[in-house]
């Protein structure tokens, strides 16, 4: 059990850089820097959880109830900001690139550009 | 909604199913990835990305962050897909 | 590199690198083991110092409200590049997009679409609200509730075609709405330093009691501003998008 | 605590957000959005002198919200700084405050986005310098590299500008996830995000496999924003394409911005608990040599004049990096001296050749063969920056080289010296070649290259062209930053002060104690015994050489075909065609790939070695 979410992260993270070698359309290609980045949202709150803890909101429990680590948790929320900011300017340029170029496919665009 | 601030009540969750959920969720997110990665065809990719948000926000529902999990269920399973889905709109136009 | 060239050598200083990076996984403390110091001590005094019961939220606002600064200042960016990317170029046609959204070609809206997207704009609006207005209280705060915002107006635009999305959204004001939350938030910062307090230091009275609506100060008024930061930020870049979609549309004809 | 920290940052920020709530206002002023603009600049740039004059006393710590650290555990987030992080900043907001102003007349039409962009990137690049904390870092390092993208992509009516965009941006997307990555691994182990307090947590172990893979990973964005070999791929392309005044960021402090995150991230966090000095120290000397040669060599046989500059830049990077890779004091004064004269010189030569292509419309060497002769003047600043560039005494650069020298032959690197006094005279030699062909007309134009020409031949709707005279604001800006060149290399006691400072930037204790409990350390502890910095023979000897020899060799390149044995011999510099072709392939795809295998290598060699 101890190793399997640290697995699941590094594969993750193996498969987004994966598609985004062999991607041959831009938009295709963002979709996967999503996964690669998706990995670190695990790998954070995979550090920072504690068995049997709850979620870190005292509302409606004792305080000094065992909860886990919100300080990952804040720092995913950046994170997911920051992609949806990223996603969305590689994707003006991706429109961008087809309006000029015609094509989505790196390849092309690298061989039109000379 | 509800289900989420559920979530966040102490719940005295036995560790072993607790791991139990946990490590299906876990392959089930790391399946997930490989398949919006495999999907070459781009609108077909946007919608399986969309099933990872899911994914991935039940995953952190799983490990006790709702916050993020609210976070990916807004921007990972239905903004940043309708983003795609217009960007490719456009192409797809232009194409024809 | 040719593709099958590419792909092969990818294969094999990856499957080195994901290694490399499980070497360094191993050496975590087990899972479930989290070791802190820094959360653990946070849970123990943030409710107390903060008044509030979303310790999350109180990370995100008070004990590292200047990260969110930045963060906030990132989404101001793309919004702002996307306009800056996708605005209208020299050559293309001026029209603005609100005539065209007349005459496009793609089908118009089936009434039922425009009845479920009319049904649900209103639980959407009052969401994001709660979302937006409760970060102290539970999981919940700014950037989601300005995200659920957001879509409110994509469902507007469902029902009522891009005519009215413009009309609800111009471009300017929204730029300014935009701007104004990613400001203010800023400003609330400088407001401490006015007082010869640190930057982003908590200036309003705490409440009495953790949890309740007007409880823990800035935290609540930064999560609002966020709010309507990330809101406006979000229609600013569909906008966009949906502007082009409706240009190329005219311009493919 | 000192509130001007905070305000170096936020001041930016709330005037880019000014600016553009009030967009519709300045339609009709363009003047006034200009003008708050620069004052805000260089306000920033003020605030910055100041702070760096008061932290030559010892660290100065900001913490935001008022959450000081409790028993050496820190539960908010610091800006700590030293004179060196200071100064770096201080540099970025200068040249910001110049591209500004020379954006005054530059731009044909310009909307609020090319000010508000340019104001957060500065916002960016001045938190990234100032900050103690591994994840603020990670924050002001992608609001500059969010900033950057966009720019970089300002006329996307072109074709150039969205695929450069898009090259850079994702490359170093990648390279700031897995930094992230790297911060997350630490923080599980350690629990803690202020840098001091991470260094002190992981000093005293050995070093295991979470150090090694953290370090590496936190490295890796940082490599590829300081454009070290193989992970430089998108500095050329995103320098070709973007607009001129940009690229003077770009060049001139940016890519400084990754090696100061390498420098800092060793001497503050890492450098006790990972140990190993010499193998370190190895690996950031290939590192730096292998980018050194690499960016002279492509950058010689370059005839466009954005990407030649572009490439000396990942040539001085390299040198910059080798700098640092003898970890002493001297070497680290040496390379933040280097910084500072190549990002003086560097950012005129870039508002030169906006001027050019002002004037002229092109940047194509070629092409302007002998056209330059109208601009007397712009030519003669040029000129000037180029022997800058080729360390010509006493401009800062040569004092910089030098010391790198020094240090290096201390410690038996004389042959690295050796080979950084060549690039550097290939770089001269380059830069100044086409001041010659372009501005004096010496020589025959270097032979036309197809493609180069094409690209070059797109920079025209970037700027008004064909006009009959070079606005003031235009010709200011480089005057002035090549006159603060010359005038930084003759500063008495610029050595013992730049030394010092080093000295507090490598010292890890005095840095964690001044963060974490409050004692800021009078006189920091060197880890080796100072070295001189006055002006060594040695330093002015080699600052000579390469002026010379760049001198030669421009002449050479000039008049290549008139050397009557040589009349029909091959063309020198278009050897390197063959390799620029493979490997500057232009597909983000081939860039990601090798950004994978230099990482996995590094990896590999610390593996087998840190044990």
């Amino acid at each position: 059990m101890h190793i399997v979410p640290f697995a699941a992260v590094a594969w993750i993270l193996g498969a987004g850089l994966y598609g985004v070698v062999t991607s041959r359309h831009l938009i295709h290609q963002i979709v996967c820097l999503i996964v690669v980045q998706s990995s670190t949202y695990v790998l954070l709150l995979g550090v920072g959880y504690v068995t049997g803890a709850v979620a870190p909101y005292f509302y409606d429990v004792p305080a000094h109830t065992p909860a886990v680590d919100p300080v990952v948790q804040a720092l995913a929320l950046t994170d997911v900001v920051v992609e949806a900011a990223v996603t969305a300017l590689l994707l003006a340029f991706a429109i961008q690139a087809h309006k000029r170029f015609g094509t989505l496919d790196p390849q092309e665009l690298a061989e039109l550009r000379g | 909604m509800t289900g989420i601030l559920a979530a966040s009540a102490p719940r005295p969750v036995t560790p072993p199913l607790m791991d139990v959920l946990q490590v299906a969720v876990l392959v089930l997110v790391a399946a997930g990835a490989t398949a919006v990665v495999a999907a070459r065809q781009p609108v077909r990719q946007v919608i399986v990305l969309s099933g990872y948000g899911l994914l991935l926000a039940i995953l952190f529902m799983v490990f006790q962050a709702p916050d993020v999990t609210l976070s990916e269920l807004t921007v990972g399973a239905v903004v940043l897909p309708i983003l795609l889905l217009l960007g490719l709109a456009k192409v797809r136009k232009k194409e024809e | 590199m040719t593709p099958a060239a590419r792909r092969r050598a990818f294969l094999i200083a990856g499957a080195g690198l994901v290694a490399f990076y499980l070497w360094g996984l191993a050496g975590l403390p087990g899972f479930g083991h989290y070791p802190g110091p820094y959360g653990t001590i946070i849970n123990r005094v943030a409710v107390a110092q903060t008044k509030a019961t979303g310790v999350v939220s109180a990370v995100n606002f008070e004990y590292r409200g200047f990260d969110t600064v930045g963060e906030e200042f990132i989404l101001f960016v793309a919004a702002t590049g996307v306009a800056t990317v996708l605005r209208h170029l020299r050559g293309e046609r001026e029209r603005s997009a609100v005539d065209e959204a007349l005459d496009r070609d793609a089908p118009p809206t089936s009434e039922a679409v425009r009845m479920v997207a009319l049904i649900f704009t209103g639980p959407t609006v009052v969401i994001g609200w709660y979302l937006a207005s409760h970060a102290q209280t539970s999981p919940s705060g700014g950037f989601q509730g300005g995200v659920v915002l957001a879509t409110a107006f994509i469902l507007i635009y469902l029902a009522g075609q891009f005519l009215v999305f413009e009309r609800v959204s111009p471009v300017d004001i929204t730029d300014a709405v935009e701007a104004a939350g990613a400001g203010g938030f800023a400003c609330i910062g400088v407001s401490a330093v006015a007082l010869g307090l640190p930057y982003l230091s908590n200036v309003l009275p705490l409440g009495r009691t953790p949890g309740a609506v007007d409880s823990s100060g800035t935290i609540a008024l930064i999560s609002f501003f966020v709010g309507v930061e990330v809101a406006a930020a979000f229609v600013l870049i569909v906008g966009e998008l949906l502007e082009q979609t409706l240009l190329i549309r005219q311009g493919s004809r | 605590m000192d509130p001007l920290l905070a305000l170096a940052v936020v001041i930016p920020l709330i005037t880019a957000a000014g600016v553009s709530a009030l967009t519709p206002l300045f339609r009709a002023h363009r003047r006034a959005l200009d003008s708050i603009a620069i004052a805000a600049a260089g306000c920033v740039t003020a605030l910055l002198v100041v702070i760096m004059t008061r932290t030559v006393g010892g660290e100065q710590v900001y913490w935001f919200a008022g959450f000081r650290p409790a028993r050496g555990v820190a539960i908010g987030v610091a800006f700590a700084v030293d004179p060196l992080s200071a100064g770096l900043a201080s540099l970025a907001a200068l040249l910001v405050t110049a591209s500004m102003v020379f954006s005054w007349r530059y731009f044909r039409r310009v909307a609020t986005y090319y000010h508000a962009l340019m104001l957060t990137f500065l916002a960016g690049m001045a938190g990234f310098c100032l900050t103690g904390d591994i994840f603020d870092l990670f924050v002001w390092f992608e609001l500059m590299g969010v900033s950057a993208y966009a720019l970089t992509a300002y006329r996307p009516e072109e074709r150039g500008p969205v695929q450069g965009a898009l090259n850079f941006a994702i490359t170093n997307s990648i390279g700031a996830y897995l930094s992230l990555s790297g911060i997350g691994l630490i923080y599980g182990r350690t629990g803690a995000l202020n840098m001091a307090q991470i260094g002190r947590d992981i000093a005293g172990h050995r070093p295991d496999g979470l150090v090694v893979v953290a370090f590496v990973l936190v490295l890796a964005g940082l490599l590829i924003k300081s454009a070290m070999v193989p992970f430089h791929f998108w500095l050329p392309d995103a320098h070709a394409v973007a607009p001129t005044p940009v690229c003077v960021l770009f060049s001139g402090v940016m890519v400084e911005l990754g090696l100061y995150g390498i420098a800092r991230v060793y001497w503050s966090m890492f450098g006790a608990g990972l140990g190993h000095r010499a193998v370190i120290s190895r690996l950031f000397l290939v590192l730096g040599m292998v980018t050194a040669v690499t960016g002279a060599l492509f950058c010689f046989r370059e005839r466009h004049i954005k990407r030649l500059l572009a490439f000396s830049t990942i040539s001085h990077a390299g040198m910059f990096l080798v700098g640092l890779s003898w970890l002493t004091p001297l070497g680290l004064a040496g390379a933040a001296a280097y910084v500072l004269g190549h990002g003086l010189v560097k950012a005129a030569l870039f508002l030169c050749t906006g001027i050019v292509l002002h004037r002229l419309g092109s940047v194509n060497e070629t092409w302007l063969h002998g056209r330059g002769r109208r601009l007397p003047v712009t030519g003669a600043v040029f000129t000037a920056a180029a022997l800058g560039l080729a360390d010509l005494p006493p401009f800062a650069t040569y004092l910089g080289k030098g010391w790198i020298g020094d240090t290096g032959a201390a410690r038996g690197g004389a042959w690295a010296t050796a080979v950084l006094i060549a690039c550097s005279v290939l770089v001269g030699g380059a830069v100044l070649r086409v001041a010659g062909g372009v501005f004096y007309g010496l020589g025959d134009p270097p032979p036309e290259d197809p493609d180069m020409a094409r690209e070059a031949s797109e920079e025209k709707s970037e700027t008004e062209t064909g006009r009959q005279r070079t606005p003031l604001t235009m010709i200011m800006p480089p005057a002035v930053l090549v006159a603060m060149a010359l005038a930084v290399g003759l500063l008495p006691r610029l050595g013992p002060v730049v030394e010092a400072a080093a000295v507090r930037f490598q010292d890890q204790a005095a840095y964690s104690a001044a963060v974490l409990f409050h004692r800021p350390v009078a006189s920091p502890a060197a880890p080796y015994p100072a070295e001189g910095t006055g002006v060594t023979v040695a330093a002015l000897l080699s600052g000579a050489d390469s002026t010379v020899g760049a001198l030669i060799v421009a002449g050479l390149a000039l008049y290549w075909r008139r050397i009557p044995l040589l009349r029909h011999g091959i063309e020198p510099d278009m050897i390197l065609a063959g390799p620029v072709r493979r490997f500057q392939s232009g597909v983000v795809n081939d860039y990601v790939t090798w950004i994978v295998i230099g990482l996995t290598g590094i990896g590999a060699a610390l593996a087998v070695t840190v044990r």
